[in-house]
């Protein structure tokens, strides 16, 4: 099982991840610079947090164009793993990867803080170590995490369960308390929390390993059954 | 040929930027403004193309970069 | 008047001494070079003749000031590069830009070092937010910018001080300070050296931006300022993260002999110091760079301050590999010059020589040195006019802590820090809201601990004691989380040096500084200068802000301020003294800035500080937190409110109660500890002749308070929380 | 009464904004540009007020929120 992680210029979190699935997981993990055509050799994709291209028009508008993301989008056409989180997040939207659009927090600000995320649905790749209705505590760090979209984008998304996590107390005026979500066919998912920040017991936190594990043990299954 | 591009948030998608200004309006004796919303003006010089080139460049540089369209429109002007 | 000299800020003496340097009379090139060079914020003309004050030696230290950034070594072939700098005047006209760039400039004389850059740390300073509308603007901007520049990087702010007074009502203080780590033999040097080699110039392009920029920091706040507009620079966080990325990758090729950022008094300044560091010359040519503007003159080329450049003196002949992780990183390199042997700067606009000057004369080592006249004021005599019986003692003490709790230089700074994205490269293991911030290295066993501190009140009534009780305090937020203090970055906030009294707050506090870091062991290894920080009515309080690291060589014997579990018992290390003389009950509840600053004594500052890292490294504390402003009655509030828990505190004294709760006494911590290990922690204070008292016990969910058996305190925990995480954001809004 | 006010830099502030947009552009196929500025679109409704009073308040508004006159300038058309 391989983990890549691609990184942008203006990617930070990226050795983040890489350290919470290395260091904290044992797992395989490699970073993969923007430029990189051939991602074949990986299960599962991750689009770190940053500022990819500094975000300047809008987060994520422009990574959507860097060589890598071609094979991005083919290896999440073909059903693989692929994960945005913050950013990456950001950056699935603006592909259109994922439904809807991140804005300015309501309150304007920036806002770094440990919040509570409830897991809305526990039958996804991202989310099958955890309890239906558990509440993980995990980092937020963004200015535009408000999450919008069309009243019948909600309703699907509430319809097939693609709402994994809303926020138990919601701090940036995402509508439906959306913290993230996954796409239709369960293989995408784009959440603004920052799970890979809490993997370590140093840090005081490590219920992002429940998400991380999730991933895990969804591709070991895959593995078996294949 | 330059561009001016005005890139404005749809109407269903709610603008926390303009609230917080209309507020501070308010808060410093402007009572009667009912609505602010705020959106982006980007000038752009095209250098040297032909009007049409131009019209459809902005275009294409609008619905790829420019502008989300998800929640977004945009307009421009040629001059 | 409007003698040329005049114009670039320089008086008929400095003018003549240029003339001397270069047998000739300079051209309008060359005096503003001379300039901008020659103003006290690149010269340190009236300061630097201080520094002999600082200790700048010790077995730690492998760069001491005089480089971008110093060094320490950590152990393990490890090192800790770190500065502090100042962008008070552009912050004052454009809070968000100015605050901006004064984070991006330090973070590239970090890695300029070749250090990568792991924390950043921020120490503001307001004037009367409570009640003026500009301040609260100034606030919200300068905390944005910090926030836009250093979240985008992906560098944490961990941690810093905003404080308020009056006195900075028309000119704020915003330093920004960095620390990077790195190994032993990777340390690079701003060295143009190599006869032949080229210098390349990395980064944004050059603008018209912040034009005389170091000039304009080195003159009083007026209205004339704000039509110094072109001063202000726009930061492009971006680009620094490229710029950053690509220059540490350089750096692992060995093909930089030296490289530079391009700060105050841009071009001017990193050839000059470059080449007279390397004790050769330079020759560089202005039409080979890039520019942002047509038409600019090489005068303006030379001074921009355009942010996000570098500098970088490479190996003749390994220009392509440059060029090649350059390019990498999206951006573009172009070789604007080469090293000479004549300790010359040559100056070219294509074949023409426009500037011809000695390199060293430019610089700080051939630019003027003053001692200037100092006088002690008035002042000073009559502020220590004060007894604590000169004010009354409130008759509800719960309502003082309150009111205190709501102070502005109490209440939580979360609202700040929460725009600080401070847990970016999960390594922030204690984050904003303790003592001072720990960090782990990743890859070893180490931590470092940081903090930034200084109680300008103390400086202002006793420049020399409060500026040794800012080392001291700073070293005790470092001991209170787990880290023993090694080095110290300092920036010297002060009015104007040419008025005799201000020279004497400057001077008292030098000494001050370099007293106090000698006797705790922390040298001085950079720091910055920043004066002329006053407006026609009012100079700021003297205002040296500390910047401490420590190192932890166990990351996880870290330790808290918080109270942790009920029954752990609370005992006060060190003595309370009736000293409520500058502390911010008197300033707060009673309107006074008076009195004696508390007394300092080291020895005892050094036993208790010893005792408590001991302590901690023994794990053998739950929680440990030094008493700063508000004495020990804040104390006691900060400790429960992290982790909503009571105390039950009991106290026997002869002091007057107001003075007991409040009294800032130095040397003190309270800790918390488990009762099995009671008998062991008092038994060593004993030994050492540390004064101690047992205070009671962490319990339920008030802080009740008696002294000498009568309750005078009790407070829902939550209650207090409530007021104190609210007020900052409650005054803004 | 409505306003639309727009807010650029002025031409002596560097704009790392519209340059990285600019790069960006080129980068997905449009080299010919010359320059990017980003700048603000501010859409005010004023309610029921003169085109005087308008006039004045917007201008204003400029002056005390909704431009940084530092780095910005302003103009405004009401309609
Ligand atoms: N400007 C700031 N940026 C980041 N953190 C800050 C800032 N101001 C205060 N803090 C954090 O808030 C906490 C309390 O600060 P302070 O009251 O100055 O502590 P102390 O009195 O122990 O020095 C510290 O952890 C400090 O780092
Ligand atoms: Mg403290």
């Amino acid at each position: 099982m391989k983990f890549g992680i691609i990184v942008f210029p203006g990617s930070n979190c990226d050795i983040d991840f890489y350290h919470a699935f290395k260091d904290g997981f044992g797992e395989d993990v490699e970073y993969i610079w923007h430029d990189t055509e051939s991602i074949d050799e990986f299960d599962c994709i991750i689009l770190p947090g940053g500022f990819s291209y500094g975000d300047y028009l809008r987060c994520g508008a422009v990574a959507g164009f860097s060589k890598v993301m071609e094979s991005v989008r083919k290896h999440a056409e073909a059903g693989k793993l692929l994960i945005g989180v913050c950013n990456g997040f950001q950056i699935l939207t603006e592909m259109r990867l994922l439904p809807g659009a991140l804005v300015r927090n309501q309150n304007l600000k920036f806002i770094c803080n440990t919040v509570g995320i409830k897991v809305e649905n526990n039958d996804s790749p991202f989310t099958n170590q955890c309890e239906k209705g558990q509440v993980l505590n995990i980092p937020i760090a963004h200015g535009e995490g408000n999450y919008v979209a069309d009243e019948e984008t909600l309703k699907q998304l509430k319809e097939n369960g693609q709402i994994l996590f809303t926020y138990a107390e919601n701090p940036n005026g995402s509508l439906l308390d959306i913290a993230g979500i996954c796409n239709k066919k369960r293989n995408v998912m784009g959440m603004m929390p920052h799970p890979e920040r809490a993997c370590d017991v140093l840090l005081g936190n490590e219920d992002g390993r429940f998400i991380l594990q999730s991933i895990i043990t969804h591709l070991k299954g895959e593995m078996q059954n294949e | 040929m330059k561009a001016k591009v005005y890139v404005t948030l749809k109407k269903s998608i709610a603008d926390p930027q303009g609230t917080a200004i209309q507020g501070a309006l308010k808060k410093i004796g402007y009572p009667n403004i009912e609505e602010v919303r705020i959106g982006k003006l980007i000038e752009l010089d095209l250098g040297e193309v032909s009007q049409e080139t131009a019209a459809q460049q902005v275009k294409e540089m609008c619905e790829k970069l420019l502008a989300n369209t998800v929640i977004e429109d945009y307009r421009f002007e040629l001059e | 008047m409007n003698k040329p000299y005049e114009a670039v800020g320089l008086t008929a003496e400095e003018y003549a001494k240029v003339v001397e340097y270069l047998n000739r009379e300079p051209n309008e090139l060359e005096l503003n070079m001379y300039g901008v060079m020659w103003s006290e914020h690149c010269s340190y003309k009236h300061s630097r003749s201080l520094f002999k004050h600082f200790p700048t030696t010790g077995k730690r230290v492998l760069q001491g000031p005089g480089e971008n950034a110093g060094i320490v070594d950590i152990g393990d072939n490890l090192a800790i590069a770190m500065k502090i700098e100042s962008h008070n005047h552009p912050s004052a006209i454009e809070p968000y830009q100015g605050a901006a760039t004064g984070v991006g400039g330090i973070i590239r004389d970090i890695f300029a070092m070749g250090a990568r850059p792991i924390a950043l740390l921020n120490s503001l300073r307001f004037g009367d937010v409570e009640n003026s509308e500009r301040v609260k603007y100034l606030l919200e901007g300068v905390v944005e910018g910090i926030a836009g520049y250093g979240n985008c990087i992906g560098i944490p702010t961990v941690g810093g001080e905003v404080n308020f007074n009056n006195s900075y009502n028309g000119n704020p203080l915003v330093n920004a300070m960095c620390v990077g780590v790195i190994e032993h033999d990777k340390i690079h040097r701003g060295n143009a050296s190599g006869v032949g080699n080229s210098i390349m110039y990395v980064g944004a392009a050059t603008g018209r931006d912040g034009m005389g920029g170091a000039s304009f920091a080195s003159v009083e706040l007026s209205d004339e300022s704000e039509e110094k507009r072109s001063a202000v620079q726009v930061g492009d966080p971006f680009m620094e993260k490229l710029l950053m990325e690509a220059c540490l990758e350089l750096l692992q090729t060995g093909s930089v002999v030296g490289i530079q950022d391009l700060g105050a008094a841009g071009l001017t300044s990193a050839c000059c110091e470059t080449a007279t560091r390397g004790e050769g010359g330079m020759e560089i040519d202005v039409l080979k760079v890039p520019r942002r503007e047509k038409g600019m003159l090489p005068v303006e080329v030379m001074i921009s301050e355009s942010q996000e450049r570098m500098l970088i003196i490479v190996e003749k002949g390994r220009e392509d590999e440059v060029t090649k992780i350059v390019e990498k990183w999206g951006l573009h390199s172009v070789i604007i010059g080469k090293v000479t042997d004549n300790g010359r700067l040559i100056v070219k606009e294509g074949d023409v020589v426009v500037g011809d000057m000695p390199a060293h004369s430019l610089d700080s080592s051939g630019a003027p040195k003053y001692y200037k006249d100092y006088e002690v004021p008035q002042y000073y005599r009559d502020v220590k006019k004060f007894t604590s019986s000169d004010v009354e003692e409130p008759t509800d003490l719960n309502q003082t802590i309150m009111e205190l709790l709501k102070s502005p230089n109490i209440a939580s700074k979360e609202w700040v820090y929460k725009q600080y994205d401070h847990m970016v490269r999960t390594s922030t293991v204690v984050k904003p809201g303790s003592d001072a911030a720990v960090l782990k290295l990743r890859g070893t066993k180490k931590g470092i601990a940081l903090t930034t501190d200084c109680n300008s009140r103390y400086c202002y009534l006793d420049p020399r004691e409060g500026s040794k009780i800012a080392v001291a305090e700073a070293a005790r937020n470092i001991v209170a989380s787990g880290g023993k203090p090694i080095a110290v970055t300092d920036g010297l906030n002060f009015g104007n040096p040419e008025k005799p009294d201000r020279y004497w707050q400057f001077r008292e506090s030098i000494v001050g500084i370099g007293e106090a870091c000698r006797e705790l062991d922390t040298p001085v290894i950079s720091g910055n200068v920043s004066l002329y920080n006053e407006t026609e009515s009012q100079a700021i309080h003297p205002t040296p802000m500390i910047g401490m690291v420590g190192v932890l060589d166990n990351v996880e014997n870290h330790c808290t301020m918080a109270f942790k579990s009920e029954g752990d018992v609370i005992i006060l290390v060190g003595d309370t003294k009736d000293e409520i003389g500058g502390s911010e009950y008197l300033a707060r509840i009673h309107n006074l800035e008076m009195g004696e600053v508390p007394h300092l004594n080291f020895a005892l500052e050094k036993k208790v500080q010893n005792f408590v890292l001991e302590s901690i490294e023994k794990g053998l504390l739950e929680s440990a937190h030094d008493l700063s402003e508000g004495g020990l009655a804040i104390g006691l509030a900060e400790s429960c409110m992290d982790h909503g828990v009571g105390a039950t505190i009991n106290l026997e004294t002869k002091l007057r109660k107001d003075v007991a709760l409040f009294s800032e006494s130095q040397s003190r911590f309270i800790i918390t500890v488990k009762a099995s290990v009671l008998e062991e922690i008092e038994g060593n204070l004993l030994r050492e002749k540390i004064p101690f008292t047992r205070l009671g016990e962490v319990a339920g969910k008030e802080l009740k308070i008696n002294i000498n058996s009568e309750e005078v305190i009790n407070l829902s925990v939550n209650q207090m929380e409530d007021a104190w995480r609210g007020a900052l954001e409650c005054l803004i809004h």
